[in-house]
Formats: C-alpha cells, sequence, structure tokens
C-alpha cells in the first residue's frame, strides 16, 4: 500500500511541471494544422495526462492488485458504452 | 367473447411464413429444454425423496457435462442467430419494384398517400401479390407500424424516414397497430390494412380524383418559390435537381452521400446542413413551413425527376445535367474565390 | 427428524432486543436492522406496485377502455412499472436478503460502510417517497422508459418529480453494491477463500458490479432528460437536432443489465435453497460461480437487443443479437447444474424448496422465450407485444420474485427466530405458482396474435386471452397477501427456531437466532469446502 | 450503538467491526475508487453523448468550439494542475504528521479551485452576454472557419453549447462539492484529526480532487482543442 512506499514532494514537483508541459504542448498544437492528426494528438497528450495524474498523484502505481484492476475495468466499460454505441452510428448508413 | 378466439394470427404476406418457420423452431427448442428440465427435476425429486433416500451421495460436478452443456446451447443458439438474422436482412432490404406509398405517424393517427394521390387516413389499401415499401416519418413522437398478419414492425421517427415493406398473399382486411407507446390515445392509434386484388386495387386507386403525389409535390414546388433557384434554367443559384435522387452528391466540405429521402428532407429544413460543392449558402429555411405531409410530396417530385424537370421550357439554352454535375474536380480550392454566376 | 430437536430457548441477547424504539431502527447501522427496514421498505412499494397492477387487470377484462379514461389508465401501468422496477425488484433481494446475509456469510461484523449502507436505505425512501409524490400530484405518463421525446416535450405530467425519484433511488442502488464489493473483498473471515464463498455471494457480488458500473449511466441520462425537460436544449428532441435512439442507447445500457441485477441475487437464493433442501454441495460450483460474473460482464453488452425495430443499424443489431446469445449460455449452465445437483441428494419438500422449484422452472420459460427476442427475425414481430411482457414478467416475477419469498421463508427463522406456519406456506407457494402461469401464460399467446403492449383498449378477439390473465392476476393476489399475514403472524405464534433449523451448512447457521449485533460471539473460523454436508456433525433438524 | 464510530475530532480509533487499521484503511481506499469508477461512467455516458452528435453534427460543434476562450482554458487547465500538485502535498503532509503544511496546502488547494470555478464564471458570462446560454435567448451565427467557410445550423450549435454547460457545469458541481470535503478536513486537520496512522479522509479526498481534475484533462481538449483544424 502507499503508505509504506511514499512517494516525495520531487517526483510530485517533477510531475506537475510535466502535466504543466504536455498542457503547453497540447495547446500549441492544436494550432499547427495537422489535419485528422490534430484530435489524436490532442486525446493522447489527455492520456498522457490522465495516466501521470493517476499512477503518480492517485498512487496508483502503489496501490494494491485490485484496485489496478478496478481502474482498469471502469476504463474498460467506458470503453463497451462507447464501442458498441458508435457500432450502430457507425454503420447505419450502410446498405443494407 | 367465446366467438371469433384465435390462437394463432393470419399469415397474410411472405415474411409471415418466414417468421412463422422461425418461431415454430424457436418453440420446438424451447419445449424440448422445458420438458428436460421439468421431467428431471420431478423424477429426481420423487426418486430421491428424503424418506427414500436419507443420506445424499456427495458429488462435486462433471467437468465434461459442463462442457457439454455449454457448447451445445452454443451451437443451437448459433443457428437460431445465422436463422434470424438472415430474415431480418431480408426485412430490411427493400425490392427495387416495390410500389411507394408515403405515411405520416402522428398523435393519434395514420395518414397514408400513394404515388398516384390517394390519401387515405388509419386505412391502407394495398394489392395483392406485390411488394409495397412504406417510407414512414412521425410528426411528433415515435410510433411504430405493425402489422401482425404481416409479421412486419418497424418504429417511426420524427425527423428521418425510414422504409417498411412486405408483400400481401392473401387478401382481406387486417389489424394496423401502434406498437410503440405514444401517449393518451396510444390504444386508439389503430387501423387497418386493406389488401385488395390487383385489379380491385387497381380500380380503387383510380376513384380519387386528386392529382398524383409528384404533381402535388410539384405545385408546392412552385408554392415554395423552389423552382427560382432549383431549376436548369435558373442560373445555377441552387442545384439543378433533375436526376439528383439515388445519385452521389459531393458537398462543399469534401464529403460525399447519396441522395436519398432524408437528404432532401434534410436540405429543406436545414439547408445550410449540407452544401453542395460550388453552391452558396443562400438557402432560406422551411423549417415550420412545410408539414410533414407536403414534405412526401416534395419529396415524390423530387424522386420523379428522372432526367428533366416536368416542366422545362424547350426553348431554354439547357446544359445537359451530366455537364453541371458537380465532382470534386471543378470545386474551388481554398484559396479561390467562390463562383457565384448571375448573382 | 419432524420435529424442533435443537435447543430452542432464544439468546437472551440478539439484534432485536438489544435497543428499542424508533430511534434505534431509524438511526442503526446495523446491518441487519438495515436489512428489515428495507423489507418494510419494499413491501410497502410492492403492494402499492400491485395495486397498480391490479387495477390493469381489472381494466383488460373488457375489451374497451370503460374503466378508466386512458391517461388515468396510462399513468397506472407507467407507476405500476416504476414501483417494481426501482422500488421493488432492484432493491429486492440484495436489499433485504443481501443486507442481513452478506456479512454473516463470510463472518464479518457488518458490511465496510454501516452509516453508508444506513444512507443508502434513506436514498431509497427519499427516492420513493419523490415518486410517490408525483403520483399524488398528478402522476406520470411515459412508461417507465421515459422514451423521448415525449417525455421531454409532449408529455404534460411530472416527469421531472419521478425522474428525480428514480435519480435518489439509484444512488441508493449504487452505494449498495459498492458496499457489497468492498465487504466482500476486504471482511472475509479468516479461511473464507473465494471458492469457498456461498453462492449467493458470488451471484450478490455479480450483481453489484452492475449496480456500480451501470446505474450511473441511467444516472446521466435521467439528468439529460430533465435538463432537456427544463430548458429545452434539444439533446433528445428531434426538432432541434437530437436524436431520440440515442435516448434508448442509454437507458438500455443500464436498464438490460439491471434485470441481471434483479435476477443474478435471485439465482444465489436457489441455489443456497438447492443445495440445503438437497443436502448437497451444488453441482459444479465454481462454473455456477463464474457464471454469475461472466452473466454480469456479457449482460452489458447486449443491450440494443430492445431496439432491434427502433432505428439501430442492421449491422449493430447483428452484433447485438449474437451477443445476446452469449449471455444465454452462462444462465442455461446455471439451470442445468441445479437440475444435477438434485441427482442422489436427499430432496425435501419444505416451503423454500418449492419456491427454488418454482424458480427453475419460470426462469427456465423466462430464459428460453428470451431467446426468440435475441432472435433478430422474431424479434420484429414480438417486441412491444404482451409477448415482452410474458417474458419479462417470466424472469423477474416468475425468476425474482419466486427466490425472493424463497429465501424469505428459508432465512426468516434467522432474521426473527421464529418459524412460518409450514402448510399456509406450501398453500400460498402453490396458489403463487398456478395464479403466475394463469396470468402471463396467456399473454405469450396474445402477443404473438399481436397484441400491443401499454393498450387501454384492444380488439375484441382478445378478450378470452384477457380475461384468463385477469383471472390469474387475483389468484396471484391472494397468494401475495397470505404470506404477508402468517409472517406477521409468526412473530408472535410461530415456533421458536434454533440456530440452525434446516442443518444447513454456511455461516450464517452457526450464530444465533437472531444473531447479536456483531454477527459471531467469536470471529469463526473457516476450514471447509463450501456445502460441505460430509463435515456437518450429524444434528436433528426440522427439514 | 455498539460500535459507533469515532469522531473525526478524537483521536482516530478503529471502528469497531474491522480487524485492524489496515483492514480498515485499504476498505475505504477501494471504496472511494469503486465509487470513482461510477463517477467515469457518469461522465462516461456525457461525453458518449457528446461523441455521437459531433460526429453528426460536426460542422456545429466545431464553429461552437471556435467560439470557445482556448487561452482561459489553458490557463484554467494550468490552475486545477497546480491545485492537484497541492492537493498531493497536503497529503504528504498528512503522512508525514506536520499539521501545518497540511493546512496551508488545504488552503492553497482551495485557492487555487476557487481560481478556477471564478475563472469559469468569467467564460460563462461570456457566453451570456453573446446569447450562447440555450434556451430562448440563443443566438448563433458564427460560420465555421476552415478549407472552406460554413453557416452553421444554430440548433446544432446550441446542441454544442448544451453540452458545454451540462458537462462544465457537472464538472463545476464536482468543484463545489470538493471545496465543501476540502472545507472539512481543513477544520478536522486544524484540530490535528490526521496522523501518520490515520489519514484516510485526506487521502480519499486527494483521490477525489485528482479525478476532479483528469475529468478536466479530458473536457479541456474535447471542448476548446479538437476542432480547431480537422
Amino acid at each position: 500500500m502507499s503508505s509504506e512506499t511514499v512517494t516525495g514532494p520531487r517526483t510530485f514537483a517533477v510531475i506537475f511541471v510535466a502535466l504543466l508541459a504536455l498542457t503547453g504542448t497540447t495547446v500549441w498544437v492544436a494550432f499547427v494544422n495537422l489535419g485528422w492528426f490534430n484530435p489524436v494528438a490532442a486525446l493522447a497528450i489527455a492520456c498522457a495526462k490522465m495516466l501521470l495524474v493517476a499512477l503518480f498523484f492517485m498512487e496508483v502505481r502503489h496501490s494494491s492488485r485490485i484496485t489496478k484492476i478496478a481502474v482498469s475495468a471502469g476504463l474498460f466499460w467506458l470503453l463497451i458504452l462507447l464501442a458498441l454505441t458508435l457500432s450502430d452510428y457507425l454503420t447505419r448508413w450502410w446498405p443494407a | 367473447m367465446w366467438q371469433n378466439f384465435p390462437l394463432f394470427p393470419a399469415q397474410a404476406s411472405t415474411q409471415a411464413g418466414k417468421t412463422d418457420a422461425l418461431y415454430f423452431f424457436l418453440i420446438a427448442v424451447t419445449a424440448f429444454f422445458t420438458v428436460l428440465i421439468f421431467l428431471t427435476i420431478l423424477v429426481f425429486a420423487i426418486k430421491y425423496r428424503r424418506s427414500v433416500h436419507p443420506k445424499a451421495v456427495p458429488i462435486e460436478g462433471n467437468n465434461v457435462l459442463e462442457a457439454g452443456w455449454s457448447l451445445l446451447p452454443l451451437a443451437i443458439a448459433m443457428v437460431m442467430f445465422v436463422w434470424g438474422a438472415w430474415v431480418y436482412f431480408s426485412y430490411a432490404s427493400v425490392p427495387k419494384n416495390a410500389i411507394q406509398v408515403f405515411g405520416v405517424g402522428k398523435q393519434w393517427m395514420w395518414k397514408f398517400q400513394h404515388a398516384d394521390g390517394q390519401r387515405e387516413i388509419n386505412e391502407l389499401h394495398v394489392p395483392v401479390g406485390q411488394p409495397v415499401a412504406v417510407t414512414l416519418i412521425s410528426q411528433d413522437v415515435i410510433h411504430s407500424f405493425f402489422v401482425p398478419a404481416f409479421r412486419v414492425k418497424m418504429d417511426v421517427l420524427p425527423n428521418r424516414y425510414r422504409t417498411v415493406w412486405f408483400q400481401a398473399t392473401q387478401a382481406g382486411s387486417y389489424h394496423l397497430f401502434c406498437a410503440e407507446y405514444c401517449g393518451t390515445q396510444h390504444s386508439g392509434m389503430i387501423g387497418q390494412v386493406v389488401v385488395m386484388e390487383p385489379a380491385d386495387y387497381e380500380r380503387w386507386l383510380t376513384q380519387n380524383g386528386e392529382g398524383s403525389m409528384a404533381s402535388s409535390g410539384e405545385k408546392l414546388f412552385r408554392h415554395y418559390g423552389c423552382i427560382s433557384c432549383h431549376r436548369a434554367d435558373s442560373g445555377q443559384r441552387g442545384p439543378d435537381l433533375a436526376g439528383l435522387f439515388g445519385k452521389q452528391v459531393f458537398l462543399s466540405d469534401g464529403r460525399s452521400l447519396l441522395a436519398d429521402e432524408n437528404y432532401i428532407r434534410e436540405s429543406i429544413l436545414d439547408p445550410k446542413a449540407k452544401i453542395v460543392a460550388g453552391f452558396q449558402p443562400i438557402m432560406p429555411t422551411f423549417q415550420g413551413q412545410v408539414n410533414e405531409e407536403e414534405m412526401l410530396q416534395l419529396v415524390s417530385y423530387i424522386r420523379s425527376l428522372k432526367q428533366m424537370p416536368l416542366n422545362v421550357n424547350p426553348d431554354a439554352d439547357i446544359p445537359s445535367p451530366e455537364m453541371r454535375r458537380r465532382n470534386p474536380e471543378v470545386q474551388p480550392g481554398p484559396g479561390e474565390p467562390m463562383k457565384v454566376p448571375n448573382q | 427428524m419432524s420435529t424442533v430437536a435443537q435447543t430452542a430457548a432464544p439468546p437472551r441477547e440478539h439484534y432485536l432486543n438489544i435497543e428499542y424504539g424508533i430511534k434505534s431502527w431509524l438511526l442503526t447501522t446495523d446491518h441487519k436492522r438495515i436489512g428489515l427496514l428495507y423489507l418494510m421498505a419494499i413491501t410497502f412499494f410492492f403492494f402499492i406496485g400491485g395495486a397498480f397492477a391490479t387495477v390493469i387487470r381489472l381494466e383488460l377484462i373488457t375489451p374497451a377502455g370503460d374503466l378508466l379514461t386512458s391517461d388515468t389508465y396510462n399513468k397506472m401501468f407507467t407507476m405500476h412499472g416504476i414501483m417494481m422496477v426501482f422500488f421493488f425488484l432492484i432493491p429486492s433481494v440484495p436489499a433485504v436478503l443481501g443486507n442481513f446475509l452478506v456479512p454473516l456469510m463470510i463472518g464479518a461484523k457488518d458490511l465496510a460502510f454501516p452509516k453508508i449502507n444506513l444512507l443508502s436505505w434513506y436514498l431509497l425512501m427519499a427516492g420513493g417517497m419523490i415518486t410517490l409524490y408525483s403520483v399524488i400530484a398528478g402522476g406520470v405518463d411515459t412508461g417507465w422508459t421515459f422514451y423521448t421525446p415525449f417525455s421531454t416535450t409532449f408529455s404534460n405530467t411530472h416527469v421531472i418529480g419521478a425522474a428525480v425519484g428514480i435519480l435518489v433511488a439509484g444512488f441508493s442502488s449504487i452505494f449498495t453494491g459498492l458496499n457489497f464489493i468492498v465487504t466482500i473483498h476486504r471482511m472475509r473471515a479468516p479461511g473464507m477463500t473465494w471458492f469457498r464463498l456461498p453462492l449467493f455471494l458470488w451471484s450478490n457480488y455479480a450483481a453489484s458490479i452492475i449496480m456500480v458500473l451501470g446505474t450511473p449511466v441511467v444516472a446521466i441520462t435521467i439528468v439529460l432528460v430533465a435538463l432537456e425537460r427544463a430548458f429545452h436544449i434539444g439533446i433528445f428532441n428531434p426538432a432541434l437536432g437530437g436524436d431520440p435512439v440515442l435516448f434508448q442507447h442509454m437507458f438500455w445500457f443500464y436498464s438490460h443489465p439491471a434485470v441481471y441485477i434483479m435476477v443474478l441475487p435471485a439465482m444465489g437464493v436457489t441455489s443456497e435453497l438447492i443445495s440445503t433442501f438437497s443436502r448437497k454441495t451444488v453441482f459444479g460450483y465454481k462454473f455456477v460461480a463464474f457464471a454469475s460474473v461472466a452473466i454480469a460482464v456479457f449482460g452489458f453488452l447486449v443491450w440494443a437487443h430492445h431496439m432491434f425495430v427502433a432505428g439501430i443499424s442492421v449491422y449493430a443489431a447483428m452484433i447485438f443479437s449474437i451477443l445476446s446469445y452469449l449471455v444465454a449460455i452462462p444462465s442455461a449452465v446455471k439451470v442445468f447444474n441445479w437440475t444435477a445437483t438434485l441427482y442422489k441428494g436427499s430432496i425435501s419438500y419444505r416451503t423454500p424448496m418449492l419456491y427454488a422449484f418454482g424458480f427453475i422452472g419460470l426462469f427456465t420459460i423466462g430464459g428460453l422465450t428470451g431467446l426468440f427476442l435475441a432472435c433478430l427475425g422474431v424479434d420484429v414481430h414480438v417486441t412491444d407485444t404482451y409477448f415482452i411482457v410474458a417474458h419479462f414478467h417470466y424472469i423477474m416475477v416468475g425468476g425474482t420474485v419466486m427466490a425472493y419469498l424463497g429465501g424469505l421463508h428459508y432465512w426468516w427463522p434467522k432474521m426473527t427466530g421464529r418459524m412460518y406456519p409450514e402448510g399456509w406456506a406450501k398453500l400460498s407457494a402453490l396458489i403463487i405458482f398456478l395464479g403466475f402461469n394463469l396470468t402471463f401464460f396467456p399473454q405469450f399467446v396474445v402477443g404473438y396474435l399481436g397484441m400491443p403492449r401499454r393498450y387501454h383498449a384492444y380488439p375484441p378477439e382478445f378478450q378470452v386471452l384477457n380475461v384468463m390473465s385477469s383471472a390469474g392476476a387475483s389468484i396471484l393476489a391472494v397468494g401475495y397477501v397470505l404470506p404477508m399475514i402468517y409472517f406477521v403472524w409468526s412473530l408472535r405464534y410461530g415456533e421458536r427456531a434454533g440456530s440452525n433449523p434446516w442443518g444447513a451448512t454456511g455461516l450464517e447457521w452457526q450464530t444465533t437466532s437472531p444473531p447479536p449485533t456483531h454477527n459471531f460471539h467469536e470471529t469463526p473460523v473457516v476450514e471447509q469446502e463450501p456445502y460441505d454436508y460430509e463435515a456437518l456433525p450429524e444434528v436433528e433438524f426440522v427439514a | 450503538m455498539s460500535h459507533s464510530e469515532p469522531s473525526v475530532l478524537q483521536v482516530p480509533e478503529l471502528q469497531s467491526h474491522f480487524g485492524d487499521m489496515a483492514q480498515q484503511k485499504e476498505s475505504a481506499t477501494f471504496g472511494m475508487w469503486l465509487f470513482l469508477i461510477t463517477e467515469v461512467m457518469f461522465f462516461g455516458g456525457l461525453f458518449c453523448a457528446y461523441l455521437v452528435y459531433r460526429l453528426q453534427y460536426f460542422g456545429a460543434f466545431a464553429a461552437g468550439s471556435q467560439t470557445l476562450d482556448i487561452r482561459l482554458g489553458a490557463l484554467n487547465t494550468a490552475v486545477l494542475l497546480a491545485s492537484s500538485f497541492t492537493m498531493v502535498l497536503a497529503v504528504h503532509a498528512a503522512k508525514i504528521g506536520s499539521r501545518k503544511l497540511l493546512v496551508w496546502f488545504l488552503v492553497a488547494t482551495m485557492f487555487f479551485g476557487a481560481v478556477f470555478l471564478g475563472i469559469k464564471a468569467v467564460e460563462w458570462h461570456e457566453k451570456y452576454e453573446k446569447h450562447h446560454i440555450p434556451g430562448p435567448d440563443f443566438h448563433f451565427e458564427e460560420t465555421l472557419t476552415g478549407h472552406s467557410p460554413m453557416v452553421v445550423d444554430e440548433r446544432h450549435a446550441q446542441l454544442f453549447f448544451g453540452f458545454y454547460f451540462a458537462m462544465t457545469g457537472m464538472h463545476a458541481l464536482h468543484m463545489v462539492i470538493g471545496m465543501g470535503l476540502l472545507t472539512w478536513l481543513l477544520i478536522a486537520g486544524a484540530r490535528g484529526a490526521y496522523t501518520p496512522e490515520y489519514h484516510n479522509p485526506v487521502e480519499n479526498v486527494g483521490l477525489y480532487w485528482h479525478f476532479v481534475d483528469i475529468i478536466w484533462i479530458w473536457l479541456f481538449p474535447l471542448l476548446y482543442l479538437i476542432s480547431r483544424h480537422y
């Protein structure tokens, strides 16, 4: 558990700076025309930021196995909701 | 109440046989497993009742049995799936030669109009032996077009055309129900589908003096002033609609789509949504002006414009529709100014 | 072995007599007392929902809509659905029996979060009261499914009130599920490994997964409906560009798995009953346990089979159809395993076992008719008809209510320290079984004939079957009122029950009846496999 | 009652239904995570609806998105990240048993939270002035810029702003609840309720606060960024 492995303030500071840097990057990228890659880049950066916050600030990397499973399950279920809903919307105009 | 006490619905369409065959298969499977489970429970419950079998024999389980009674149902289920999907797919594919009827569902009635112009309320006349496609839209909430004798059902949505089809096999009169709860008089939103012999149907069609849907649509086309932009000699303010229906359309944002009923409807109500490449978004919306029945007439009219508009001036110098059909090559590039002729 | 052989002297101090007074109940954090609070609450909601059902069946005796106006009829079936689904079926087995039994069965003193447990009960009550208020204030006529745009734009009844009530009750369900999951993970007694858990816990655990992951989606959907109704943003209003089919996706993402919230714990009860009254371990324990989890997971992948005619794409329909068949397999596995458990058992026909037989039989029919609805070609014809109504009543009333009543009889001695009257109980079980089948079997037939659901008036050729249904409903009503009476009677006059009247395995039977507040005088240590009747000391028992 | 929980103001002790402190702590942490997963699904429903409509009415959603002030959005992201940083330091302070640091970092977290809400209020006010709030006064006639300018349907732009307010509003509501929880921690922390042995509430509120941060990490690109170019 997290209480045994205390992450120091120095690590937190590094992560915080990294998060700010990623925020700057994502804003900068948004103004560069990369076509379809723009949303992909923005969402990839958001994903990276989420992972940093979850792994370090929320200490998922030191959490018990069951917490990790629970977190993954939450994201997986969200994916089910999105993927199966889109399976309808993206195939609606296919010919029958 | 004992007269007229059916236990099985009439089979009055080509679909009915397909659905019922599948239904009987499912009943057979259901009956088999239900009887199997019931009998097994009964036999065990009697044979191993405590008074004659006071000491239970401990049995943990049996992996072979588990695998068997997982895989066998799975195999049967896959048969059901494939068969069911095949039947469903055939319901979804509207035959090309189907007679076209249009319908509007509203709280709490069904309105239909035939291509020849006949209108009816809560009744739908169709001929025996010919596929009939009913294009439906709702004016308010979700309804559902349900004819039990034909085994067809389709939810009728607001703001979206959907087409259901059937081919009647027996003359007669059958229930038409609204199957999706739609408010106070939901159970009153019922009617009849009258299936007639083809000759009777032809006679019935000629009874009403009103013009065809396309000709009503043409009148509306003039009435709403569509004609001032959307015809060959209107100076290309709007795209010419001749031969449009069922064709590929290229849009100003680079996409392309098939011109179907829903596209025409959207373009009348929300003209800015999908601008044809090379044209300006100058068309006003007709939201709130054109009701659903008029909309269907307009759609019928535009559908009917195979090559040339009905009412072209033969003396006008009309370029061929093929030349003017837009494609990405003639679309102005990002830097170029839009060509807006005759403004 | 037919009389109460154990010393029937009740424990001197137990959870019921440790404190008295209204306050000791309304502020309790004891999971057993909260279980009883739930019992009272949902019994109340059940009879309210039942009253609506009675009115519906009375109206449908004649084809014409002559008893009620259409508006009233529509409100009746809406309120019947809302009350029964959200305030009775979803909390029934988990919140009453689960609350009482989860800590007892794992050898814990309480659930992990006792205060949140009490909060859950208050949330259910608050939700129920808000919903009842919207009934009294004029009712709701949207159907329990709240389909848009009818619910958002066209209905002029108290939709927001009912929606808020359901939202609040949803949080009750979320917190109950959360509490169960944490408790089962973290509070098990020494030696209580996962594969020693009673199957009731596996199925409640699986149901809790659904409560935690599914309920929030319906919560946000309800919030959007309320926002749409209040501010006309257009989210589900086609006139403003909204998509009513999206509402159905989001609604069924929860509401289909919600069916498994109702039926999974009921399956758990059945496993316990079959084992106890056959005096055998459940056949294929691990398969039954994993089948529960499989149902919970697959249950999330099948929701759009409610929408095969609603305007989804043909291809999505096929995906959802094949996935729907997958969820049938673990259900079938369970039924086969229960049946196999009877083989070479020592079977006694006590009331709970009769209910377990009833559950298996009716669930089999309900489950198999589910195949008709997963089957695309047939679903087109039968969806939105009485076939659907019959199908889900076979699952929810034939399944869940049967198991709930069976469980209530089975654990009644543990909860109260008194036995119920066996003769009356068997009679009412029989009445319920007969009444149920007479009520709902004709609805399969009238459904395939084409009678749409939610019809206030119907064509006359459907009358005979509807009269049968209404006749069955009146028999069913008698069957439901009887237990209510004799359970109350037994509180004072019932035979005293020993700590283990059924001679069952399971930790809950190793403590006194009723149990002390902290369940066990010393923390039990588990050294046996589940349902190990061989290791059970030969004691006499009433069963 | 025999197992009433200890008041947070007293010296923390074990709740009587737990076996030991480790079990109590693990249960609390796991329970919090499960709650956060319900929140994922709650916001997930909103994200799903947003995605579906953005696919359908891409032009209107892009045009709506282009009216948002990306500078304020970016600033707010930084502010919220800073509050997460101070929150994690507050948890650290509780772990090492420094009451003074705990109080100061909680105050800092609340300060950044308040700044975030303030900037959000400025943005919402701007929407009010531009009549971009869905309802009878809604008005939108921006043109979508891009390789071909495009006038968008007002109704579909209204949908975008409906989602904008639903999503940022729901997020702000969570922030306000978080501020309440922080106030509670602050009062209890100042009185010395948390020790290196017992600080579950600080950790759990921290988890909640970071989760709210993560939601914003997604809202920022979804609402502000991904529709600048396409």
